[in-house]
């Protein structure tokens, strides 16, 4: 079981919680979260590591509060146990050279992780980093530790600020309508493009089959053959 | 293992003990062999099959519920010569029981399936007509007792495996339609599967689900479920296998208590992966406490 | 209030809101009117009445389940004369819609409790069929298309007030069901009553109820409760009330958006006395923020 | 929605939790207590109040850890929110004069409340007090602050310690072996004896009969005609 360390409100229906005693992960994967014990909020949800610190054995999570389960996870106190099933998923590929970043709302958790790896593993190549937010922003000043540039837009999509046609590879996560026009243009520009998926999901396992989407290699589960896909596997899904 | 007291015989199967992991919650047991010691269940009954496979349902496809969820998968599944080709004997490895699920859309597709699993490395044969989440077969088969039967009778003519009928919830006359598969030569039976339930979306005025209707699991139907088997228990003389919202060796104990000779368990696998270990230990503690030289001396009691 | 959003016309009776205490969980109002103001509902259904009354069932009665309850009441009452002698005018008094909920074990009972009720200043008669806490009558005439619509057509007969007929989400087939109780004439139809459930204590190795079985209630039910309310509004052209586990606001708009022109709460009012109060606040809150002239706009729109 | 101030093991499975912001009761009533928003554990619990302070408008429950409800007021802390419907029931009515007071187990809970109330009436009367644990005992020390006498027994039931041919009223609460013993005793005796009794609840208001009990006086609810009943009307009940 692990600990809570610190829980947190960072922006509007926005937290930041940090965990200890969970096995640390790599960008792009997620764990199930749940309260131990509570029959009432059956399943774990699936929130994406936002840092791992191996050092530190920490995992902090970044959730929105949209229903019943993040609520009741924004009520969770220093020193609780919360049951921490993972690491799940994949994980982000990590390639080589010039990396552009793009993240919509709470989209952007699983990225500053991924930052994160992506300086570590390769402290001169340069990563741009494209922010997205309806109307608050945050994490931003924690992307700039790591990124080169970093973008931010209120009150609209960042997509249009992103220039495909470099010789870089793209990240992104965010709601659907953005993944959508982030894979026109990167289909467009011949790019090549990384995104990460979310649907209902019940076991994060692979087992249910809660939450498989088609691609063009077959049918595949979101929580175990991803989250993270090349965008041309599933141009259908999004 | 012969004198453990949890060791029991289902339809002539030796399982070391009486939980198994309910169809459609556990794959084919590759997932959680990764994050968990499978080899100590009792058995592990198969995703769904069809004969040719399927994509499954579209749209959403699981949804919380209080103490339970909603399920519309759909059956989506390889189809059955995938499994008799390359999941059967990895689930024969993994030491459990090996229980193969089969569904279908018309009896056709039941009886080659079932030709198809004579071919396979496998235990116990669960005839699954009570799914809710497919528009034709499926649940249909089981709702009444002169199609259960029917069904269960070609079946059983042409499995080489013992037969397990898992029966629908949704059934009117669920005791009428136990004593027809009985009587139709089933080897035992398995209840409940889920209870057609529904959701709705108020924020954008629509159902959750794109077939509308979909299948209720856990604690939440504990009670029902509970109640069903023991009234099908003392209506049949076949074993039953239990299920239905098991969380804990206090609920399966319910369940044999009213006549289950082992249990299943599901989507308390998803909440807490090491649920069923924690039953399997939870049952031999108990074994322990009461001074019981089987745990099969409780089936039934109540 | 004619111009509130939230009135309604049921079986020509008018509401101020949709919102009414279901039968067995408010009493006849007097409890709950100490602690809360009864008076902003929009009806009270009173405790199930039989025509002698009854003493109910021996031993637990109430036991908690995850997010539900079991109960077995078994339809304690004072008598149908005695509800008309010192019930009723004090119902009428508390200000929402008066309903008169009466159950029976034979055809005579239910004639003669509605002819006595047809003495009393009530709103409607709730024509209990649905009882699964009594053994003869109660859930028995309600399970089959037959029985129910010939009770109903009978107290349709006798009776001077609107009755609803209140449909068991354990019948065989519920859509049957209701639809032959509308060919009988009834004005409207409320369901769900509770669903068929068991509880079993492990520790003392046997039933908890003494009827062994109990009616199983509360949110745990509320997704099959929203489905057969959903099933039945889509068959039916007479009003339906639906209820079963509803908890809040978005609860009970679900049902309504399913196809129920009005809500029954009950459990959710022991866990909490506002309930009701809060569910009633929050339609008006949404009819507000969704722009609604009259919350009636949204009924089946799924 | 009351505070939890305090929520304290005070033996073996027994717990003291003060709250505030919850009317105050009488000796003899309870509360339907219960974790706000948990859907899982819906219905309240009743829980009698131990003790009731006008002044510091706290009431005091001690309560036994035996399923899923009680165990879960045993992980609350002080600060959260519980919500304390009530105080309901009847109460205890107080009488003049010499008095007896006999507790089984957690049924010694509401009687604290009832000696205090006692000894506050009558500040010369005077209170003998007989408690009966399995094992531990506790809450032995708080009856002496108001007690002329204080008998403990570990192991047993203390009934057979008690004299009923005494002219006073009796008052007692406990697990229905020993309610039973006690009322036969005072049958014998012909003595004026109070009980307090349980049963499963639901609503806790009267409304869902599920408490009632057979008296001699018709069928009454325990939680609204009593918990407390004059011993002769619920022989058949106990
Ligand atoms: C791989 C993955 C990683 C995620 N990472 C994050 C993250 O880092 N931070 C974050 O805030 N959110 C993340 N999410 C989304 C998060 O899981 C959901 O917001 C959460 O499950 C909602 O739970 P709830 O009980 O609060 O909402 P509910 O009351 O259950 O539903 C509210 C809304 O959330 C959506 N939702 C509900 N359950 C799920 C689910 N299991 N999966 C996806 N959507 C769901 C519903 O569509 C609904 O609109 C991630 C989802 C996935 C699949
Ligand atoms: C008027 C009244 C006053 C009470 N005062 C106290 C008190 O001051 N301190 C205290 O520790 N206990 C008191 N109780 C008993 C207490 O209510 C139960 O122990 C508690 O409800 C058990 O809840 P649970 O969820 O922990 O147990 P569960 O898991 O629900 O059940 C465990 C056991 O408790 C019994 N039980 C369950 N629910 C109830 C219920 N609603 N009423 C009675 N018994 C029940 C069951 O028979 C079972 O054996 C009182 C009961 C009543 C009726
Ligand atoms: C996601 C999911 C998928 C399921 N798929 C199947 C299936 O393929 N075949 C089957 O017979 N039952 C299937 N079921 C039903 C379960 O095996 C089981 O009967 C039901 O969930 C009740 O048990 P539980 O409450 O322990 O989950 C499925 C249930 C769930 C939740
Ligand atoms: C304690 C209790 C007593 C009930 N008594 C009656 C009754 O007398 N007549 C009746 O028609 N329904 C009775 N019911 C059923 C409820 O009216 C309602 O149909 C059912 O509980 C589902 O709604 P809910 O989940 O909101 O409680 C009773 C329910 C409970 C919990
Ligand atoms: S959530 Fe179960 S397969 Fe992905
Ligand atoms: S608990 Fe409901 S009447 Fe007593």
């Amino acid at each position: 079981m692990a600990i809570i360390q610190s829980n947190q409100q960072i922006a509007q229906g926005i937290w930041r919680m940090a965990i200890s005693g969970a096995p640390t992960g790599r960008a792009g994967q997620f764990f199930m979260l749940r309260v131990p014990g509570a029959v009432n909020l059956l399943l774990g949800r699936p929130i994406s590591i936002c840092q791992s610190d191996a050092g530190t054995g920490e995992t902090t999570f970044v959730y929105q509060t949209v229903g019943r389960g993040t609520a009741q996870f924004a009520t969770l106190k220093p020193g609780q146990e919360i049951d921490a099933q993972g690491p799940y998923g994949n994980g982000f590929s990590l390639k080589e050279g010039h990396t552009v970043i793009i993240g919509g709302g709470i989209g952007t958790a699983p990225l500053l992780q991924l930052a994160k790896e992506l300086r570590v593993g390769d402290p001169d190549r340069r990563i741009d980093v494209y922010l997205g937010f309806r109307e608050e922003s945050y994490l931003e000043n924690a992307f700039e530790l790591y990124a080169d540039s970093v973008t931010v837009k209120r009150g609209g999509f960042v997509t249009g600020d992103v220039d495909f046609s470099l010789n870089a590879q793209y990240y992104a996560c965010g709601p659907a309508p953005m993944l959508r026009a982030v894979a026109n243009a990167a289909e467009k520009a011949n790019a090549t493009l990384f995104l990460s998926l979310e649907k209902h999901m019940a076991c994060g396992v692979g087992a249910c089959l809660g939450c498989t989407c088609q691609t063009n290699g077959g049918r595949k589960r979101i929580c175990k053959d991803g989250p993270v896909f090349d965008y041309r596997e599933v141009r259908d899904a999004i | 293992m012969p004198s453990s007291p949890l060791c029991l015989s289902l339809c002539g199967v030796a399982l070391q003990n009486p939980v198994i992991a309910a169809s459609g919650t556990f794959g084919f047991g590759h997932e959680y062999a990764e994050i968990l010691d499978v080899s100590r269940l009792g058995g592990i009954s198969g995703k769904g099959l069809t004969l040719h496979g399927s994509a499954g349902n579209k749209g959403v496809r699981v949804y919380e519920t209080p103490a339970g969820m909603l399920n519309s998968i759909g059956m989506e599944n390889p189809g059955v010569q995938h499994f008799v080709d390359r999941e059967a004997a990895f689930m024969r490895a993994l030491g459990p029981a090996v229980i193969a699920n089969l569904g279908g859309h018309c009896e056709e597709d039941y009886l080659e399936g079932t030709r198809l699993l004579n071919g396979a490395d496998i235990d116990i044969l669960e005839l699954n007509i009570s799914c809710p989440n497919v528009k034709a077969g499926g649940m249909a088969l089981g709702m009444l007792p002169d199609t259960a039967a029917d069904i269960t009778r070609k079946v059983k003519a042409v499995s080489r495996h013992p037969v397990m009928v898992k029966l629908s919830p949704n059934a009117s006359e669920l005791v009428r339609v136990a004593r027809a598969c009985q009587e139709a030569g089933a080897d035992a039976l398995s209840l409940v599967n889920t209870i057609l339930g529904m959701a709705i979306d108020v924020k954008e005025k629509c159902a959750v689900f794109d077939n509308i209707y979909a299948g209720l699991s856990g604690p939440a139907i504990l009670p029902i479920a509970l109640r069903m088997v023991h009234q099908v228990a003392h209506a049949v003389s076949i074993p039953v296998v239990g299920l239905g919202g098991i969380a804990s060796a206090e609920d399966a104990l319910k369940f044999m208590m009213a006549g289950a000779r082992a249990v299943q368990i599901g989507t308390m696998s998803f909440a807490n992966p090491s649920a069923m270990l924690e039953v399997i230990d939870g049952l031999a503690g108990y074994c322990a406490s009461e001074g019981l030289s089987n745990l099969q001396e409780i089936v039934g009691i109540i």
